[in-house]
């Protein structure tokens, strides 16, 4: 099997995943009992029974459900989410266009974050294991994974700001700051392509909280697989082999235990991308971030049903696509899917 | 290295070991005690399902468990900090904060445990079926895992929820609906792992059909590993669950939940900040327990 | 050349502690090829383990008796003084080729870094590798040169390794060397992997090499390919061979010398001829009994009846006298020691001398 | 092989079978945009055998060379993909279709499998485990098949204490007698035995060896053996056959094939099997050339001529015929004569 037409059949994969998504949300706005429109335009379409005629209408809700489902489809294809009662009633994608740029940013460190000590624990964890150093990471990171990021922001914050005033929150950067020029979208991107790094060393101080309650919350998961993998391949065959040739411990170690173990923590990049995104609901709304999940948090409070769906459909593209990321990422670590 | 000792080592005391079900269970016992981790997680557990077996009790019964009546306003000072009257002190509204935690208690870890239970149920049954029964079957299995793989657990539940509406049974139901698919997956991995053995082959050369091979020789046989992988899992459980409660989905005030009650209180984090965190810790050592627990077991039984 | 005296260890377990390798004693020589036969359980794996220094302790525990490699008692030495003995004097080989090579590099990289080990070891160690002084040189210069692999062949060292994996490729009989050194070992047949560790090994010209059941895993064409090649290259490269197997036949078709084990103990040892004119111990003869020859009409095969015993719960005369057809009075009170009864040939049993 | 051996309803035949062909598909990344045809294994390709009542017929061949599925195509554990099965003088195998009730099937055809370890459920006693196929198959009460298991064990040198037993408590040669007791206790008429000694010690190989000569003697049995293993084919089997890369190249009695192979394959495989004899060194002076061919790319013509010191023209152009050399002995090979 080549490269291209593994990528190639994990695209079709993917895009098939995501039609089964938009299904799930089909089915869930359907599901609510009465008229759909009710869904789409939140509780408050009972004060705007125009709206509701006219929609009802559009997308055709008299008629049967598989001509609702193409309307639904081809509504989402030009993307159609609905309208957001949360914010106004202004259209569900361009509320997420304006937050997912912010959720992506700590999204971005958090991964980071929690690979970096993830691994770097997880190696001492696997070179000293069952010693003092193993046990304390152990504990450490037990108490991340066992704690609801929620709880995690909140010790945070309380640490941080309240009882030491270092980082800032509220907002992904000083008020007082222009936001930079959109060229990628993303603010602190931007902010480094215009040269502005007063906007960008501020909305840094502000990032760094949030993505840190999400990544004290995921790194573990890096620290359990790595070490336990880790391991495994120290006890493995060819493990053996290179003590025989007389290769220091170390390299042993680095260069024939790391490289095989580090296979089983690609594979979880997409568990963690799931967690981290999950968590951006509770730690943005903790921190007053404005980005996606804070929206969800605030969608959520007045059950406005377009948001949430839109978002859920945002959320597994995410997914999606950071599993086609970790699929190509597996190609490129082990020669044998490469090649076999 | 393992391998080569393994070949050397003699086969003695191949009597001692493992007589019949009764004896290994003793043992997984024994391996727990022996295993410190596993050890302490196993009391936490203990402790947490003993509280809400009586919490429960004394729900039904209408019989006082708690130091206060967990609903009653003003049974002591509003924003009480921690005291031997008010061991986790009082909330704004003067209740007792341990005794909303005790009543609480049942309601988290039975919500995960039965959806632990109904997913592995499920889903070993189907996954299993559909590693021995191949083609179609397990295509549209991997498919639908994999759609539900795509989309977290919380927003799925949160979805759901919207749907149906808020409320304990309504939650349940939707965890159960997302929580299936993983352990559909792990046991059709696992089947697809024991098919080849031949004892699957002998079976059906005994004259033995497809449901008895799923029930007498497949599923016992991946049991312990579905068994494991759920310890590790009600952890997960209870922080979706959790979350679901900090967002408002689940049960609705004035009953509290350890989740709800971080939520609501989460605003007095400047002036009384213990008062958010109780419940959080709360959740925290429930989720060490069965963490601990899952790891102990998985250590000494999987090695 | 090696001089194992008095070898024991143990396995400690929980619950119990299991004999593994009881007093062994045992010599071997430059340029020999010497095959150490026995059933599951009886020691000879870990017997090869603990003279490469690659056994895991704990579990294993040597409890008496010492392994003196070329004047060195390797027992006596830190891991990283051990280590310094690996590859380059004593090199081994395992079972199943394919996990024995690491799947995420190419079958040439993995040479080249065996070969690396041995040119740095070249490079700096000087004067006498038996002397104080080298262990100490050894001592202090404890980094490892490439701390990666040398995968972009270019450089001095990148052109001589490249030439150099290339000549133990072709040392091994490999078809298209100059391919076989960019693929990974995935890639390769079960013989062409086997072949693969074995040129790994000689290019780092161990004087003795460990070969622990090389051929089990491999078919009988495949197995008689590899066994003749490993005859052919221990003249070629100058090595002695340490063949262990559970196969009496492959003993007898390669090795110079045989040892039979059993129970940890070495029951019988004499040059290959000697041992299958005339096989002293009664465990020797029961095993060439075993072996089915000829159609099931013309003979009933002899199987040794009885079992192993335990190695945790050990009797206190003979190990083989539950088992044994000429048992004495003597056998089951004391434990017979390995003499010498004729000249290079020596036994454990009382039925000789004691 | 003998003179009836076209006509299987004489009775002196257990198992035919003819031009039996399984394919296995190999399953390769799904790429649309790929016009490779789909590729198969032929593991098993035109091959005929016929089994007297109470004789042993062994399968000699090396890994991959198709033994394991022939077995596993008679037994219909893996369906032929074509050919004929007549077992005990009826045809349950008919071109493609399989038409068979399989608990009157096995309840005169069983099994033992390689290792004893795989082949019992780890999980129950080994009273449970023989009383399976009897359970399974014979429809009888439960004192019959207590019966029946005591009897079994009996016969394969096991003691009513054994039977309260767990696999994990027995010592290898047990595990394998049980697996031996499980395969004869609903009384077959043919057992097929797949390597039974090949993961066994020397000294508990003999033991089981003689086992099976007394259980064939006392219950009138007739054996498949599959083997890789020459010296047990040899002192086992009445009959030989020979495969290699899907295909039989020599059969024959035992005796006269190991007397005399005239294959250049069989030739090559007897010099390669190492016998207990230092002064006949046949192992060191055999030149061998080449491995066994992949089973998915077979070299043209006859599938051994790339590694045949007696290669011509015409062994890379034409698959050679079985041809009966002398009575009884059937070899395919172009140049069979320079072997004589």
């Amino acid at each position: 099997m080549n490269i291209a037409g593994f990528i190639i059949r994990r695209l079709l994969l993917a895009i098939f995943v995501l039609l089964g998504v938009v299904t799930i949300t089909f089915i869930l706005a359907h599901s609510i009992p009465g008229n759909p429109v009710y869904a789409w335009l939140g509780r408050d379409a009972s004060a705007h029974p125009a709206l509701v005629q006219l929609y009802t209408e559009k997308y055709h809700l008299n008629d049967p459900l598989y001509i609702q489902y193409y309307y639904y489809l081809s509504g989402l294809v030009q993307g159609n989410l609905g309208y957001s009662p949360a914010k106004g009633f202004i259209p569900v994608t361009q509320v997420i266009s304006e937050t997912l740029p912010y959720t992506l940013q700590i999204a971005f460190f958090a991964i980071v974050i929690s690979i970096v000590l993830g691994v770097v624990l997880g190696v001492l964890a696997a070179r000293f294991h069952h010693g003092p150093a193993d046990k304390s990471i152990r504990a450490f990171y037990l108490a991340g994974i066992s704690s609801p990021s929620f709880f995690i922001a909140l010790v945070l914050l309380i640490i941080f700001t309240i009882f030491f005033h270092l980082l800032p929150t509220g907002n992904a950067a000083s008020l007082s700051l222009a936001v930079p020029r959109a060229i990628t979208h993303i603010p602190m991107l931007d902010a480094l392509l215009e040269g502005n790094f007063t906007y960008f060393f501020s909305a840094l101080q502000h990032v760094i909280l949030p993505s840190l309650s999400l990544a004290l919350g995921t790194f573990g998961v890096v620290v359990r697989v790595l070490r336990s993998s880790m391991l495994d391949v120290m006890r493995s065959n060819y493990v053996r082999t290179a003590r025989a040739k007389g290769l220091t411990e170390n390299t042993v170690f680095f260069k024939h235990g790391l490289r095989n173990a580090m296979i089983s923590v690609v594979t979880l990049s997409s568990l963690i991308v799931t967690w981290l995104i999950t968590g951006t609901i509770f730690v943005e709304s903790i921190f007053s971030y404005p980005g996606m999940g804070q929206y969800v948090y605030q969608a959520l409070l007045v059950q406005d049903y377009a948001g949430i769906l839109g978002t859920t459909i945002v959320f597994a593209i995410i997914i999606i696509l950071s599993n086609l990321v970790a699929d190509i990422l597996y190609v490129v670590v082990d020669p044998q899917i490469r090649l076999g | 290295m393992l391998t080569a000792d393994r070949a050397d080592e003699p086969e003695e005391d191949i009597v001692a070991s493992n007589p019949n079900r009764s004896v290994r269970f003793k043992a997984i016992l024994s391996s727990i005690r022996s295993n410190k981790g596993a050890l302490i997680g196993f009391v936490i557990v203990a402790i947490f399902i003993i509280t809400s077996i009586v919490e429960a009790l004394g729900q039904y019964f209408k019989v006082k468990v708690t130091p206060y009546n967990p609903l009653q306003i003003s049974v002591g000072p509003n924003l009480a900090p921690p005291s031997f009257q008010h061991l986790f002190g009082t909330d704004q509204l003067g209740r007792d904060v341990f005794s909303r935690i005790l009543v609480a208690t049942p309601n988290d870890v039975g919500v995960s445990l039965a959806v632990i239970s109904f997913a592995l149920i499920v889903g070993a049954v189907v996954g299993c079926y559909a590693g021995f029964h191949g083609g179609l079957w397990d295509e549209a299995l991997m498919r639908i895992t994999d759609v539900f793989f795509a989309i977290p657990a919380l927003v799925l539940a949160m979805a759901i929820a919207l749907a149906l509406g808020p409320g304990i049974t309504n939650m349940t139901v939707a965890l159960m609906v997302i929580w299936w698919p993983p352990y559909a997956r792990l046991a059709r991995g696992e089947t697809l792992k024991i098919a080849h053995q031949n004892y699957i082959e002998a079976a059906k050369l005994s004259g033995s059909g497809i449901s008895k091979i799923i029930f007498g020789h497949a599923l016992p046989n991946i049991a312990l590993t579905l068994l494991i992988y759920a310890s590790l899992d009600v952890g997960t459980v209870i922080l979706v669950y959790a979350g679901l409660n900090f967002l408002g989905l689940g049960i609705q005030p004035p009953h509290p939940d350890w989740g709800e009650m971080v939520s609501s209180y989460k605003d007095y984090i400047l002036t009384d900040p213990y008062l958010p965190l109780f419940p959080g810790l709360i959740i925290a050592l429930g989720v060490i327990g069965f963490s601990l627990l899952g790891d102990g077991l998985k250590d000494t039984l999987m090695a | 050349m090696l001089d194992i005296s008095d070898l024991s260890i143990v396995y400690e377990q929980k619950k119990s502690t299991a004999l593994v390798l009881d007093n062994v004693d045992l010599e071997l020589d430059k340029n020999t090829f010497v095959a150490v036969v026995g059933e599951s359980g009886c020691g000879k794996s870990t017997l090869a383990l603990s003279i490469i220094g690659l056994l895991a302790m704990p579990p294993a525990k040597i409890t008496n008796g010492k392994i003196e490699y070329k004047s060195t008692v390797l027992t006596a030495l830190k891991p990283n003084e051990r280590r310094q003995f690996r590859g380059t004097e004593i090199a081994m080989i395992f079972q199943e080729p394919l996990t024995s090579l690491n799947p995420v590099y190419k079958v040439g990289d993995q040479i080249a870094e065996a070969i690396a080990v041995r040119e740095q070891r070249k490079g700096k160690v000087k004067g006498d590798p038996q002397s104080d002084v080298m262990q100490k040189t050894y001592r202090v210069n404890d980094t490892e040169f490439p701390s990666r692999l040398p995968r972009r062949r270019g450089g001095t060292l990148g052109k001589l390794l490249a030439s150099e994996v290339l000549d133990s490729l072709k040392r091994v009989r490999i078809a298209d060397p100059e391919q076989v050194v960019d693929r990974y070992p995935f890639e390769l047949s079960g013989g062409m992997r086997q072949r693969v560790m074995i040129a790994m090994a000689l290019s780092q010209k161990p004087a003795l090499l460990i070969a622990d059941e090389p051929t089990t895993a491999l078919d009988v064409t495949t197995q008689a390919q590899v066994l003749k090649l490993m005859k052919d290259l221990m003249d070629e490269v100058n090595t002695s061979i340490l063949l262990i197997t559970h196969d009496l036949a492959v003993a007898s078709q390669v090795a110079d010398r045989v040892i039979v084990m059993y129970a940890g103990e070495i029951v019988e040892d004499s040059n290959v001829y000697d041992m299958f004119k005339e096989p002293l111990h009664p465990y020797t003869q029961g095993l060439l009994k075993c072996i089915p020859s000829g159609s099931k009409e013309k003979a009933r095969l002899e199987p040794i009846s009885g079992t192993v015993p335990s190695l945790a719960n050990l009797p206190p005369g003979c190990k083989f006298a539950s088992r044994c057809p000429h048992v004495m009075e003597i056998c089951r009170k004391n434990r017979p020691k390995l003499i010498e009864v004729k000249p290079n040939h020596r036994v454990a049993c009382y039925l000789y001398g004691e | 092989m003998e003179n009836d051996s076209t006509n299987p309803l004489t009775g002196k035949n257990i198992l035919v079978t003819s031009h039996l062909k399984k394919y296995y598909p190999i399953r390769r990344g799904f790429n649309p945009f790929s016009r490779q045809k789909a590729k198969f294994i032929h593991a098993v390709d035109d091959v005929s055998i016929t089994v007297p009542r109470g004789k042993t017929l062994a399968i000699l061949g090396e890994s991959g060379c198709g033994k394991t599925t022939l077995a596993r195509a008679i037994t219909l554990l893996a369906p032929p993909t074509s050919g004929e099965i007549s077992f005990d003088g009826k045809t349950i195998v008919d071109g493609k279709k399989a038409d068979v009730n399989f608990k009157k099937l096995y309840r005169d055809m069983q099994m033992v499998f390689q290792d004893p370890d795989s082949s019992l459920d780890p999980r129950l006693k080994v009273r449970d485990l023989v009383a399976e196929p009897c359970k399974g198959l014979l429809g009888v009460s439960r004192s019959e098949v207590d019966a029946m298991v005591m009897k079994s064990l009996k016969a394969v040198g096991l003691s009513a204490e054994h039977a309260e037993r767990l696999p994990a408590q027995l010592s290898g040669g047990q595990k394998q007698r049980v697996a031996i007791a499980r395969a004869v206790a609903p009384q077959p008429k043919l057992v097929i035995l797949d390597e039974p000694t090949s993961a066994l010690d020397a000294s508990v190989q003999a033991q089981i060896l003689n086992l099976l000569v007394d259980l064939q003697r006392n219950y009138n049995l007739t054996y498949v053996l599959i083997t890789h293993n020459i010296s047990v084919a040899e002192y086992l089997s009445d009959l030989l056959i020979v495969m290699y890369a899907g295909n039989i190249v020599e059969q024959g009695p035992t005796a006269s094939i190991i007397a005399k192979p005239r294959h250049p394959y069989t030739v090559t495989l007897i010099a390669s099997a190492p016998i207990p004899n230092p002064w006949k060194r046949n192992l060191l002076n055999t030149e061998i050339k080449g491995e066994v061919p992949s089973a998915i790319n077979p070299p043209s013509g006859c599938k051994f001529n790339p590694r045949c010191p007696y290669a011509t023209g015409v062994c890379a152009k034409e698959d050679p015929e079985l041809r009966e050399i002398s009575p009884g002995q059937f070899v395919s090979c172009h140049n069979v004569e320079k072997t004589a």
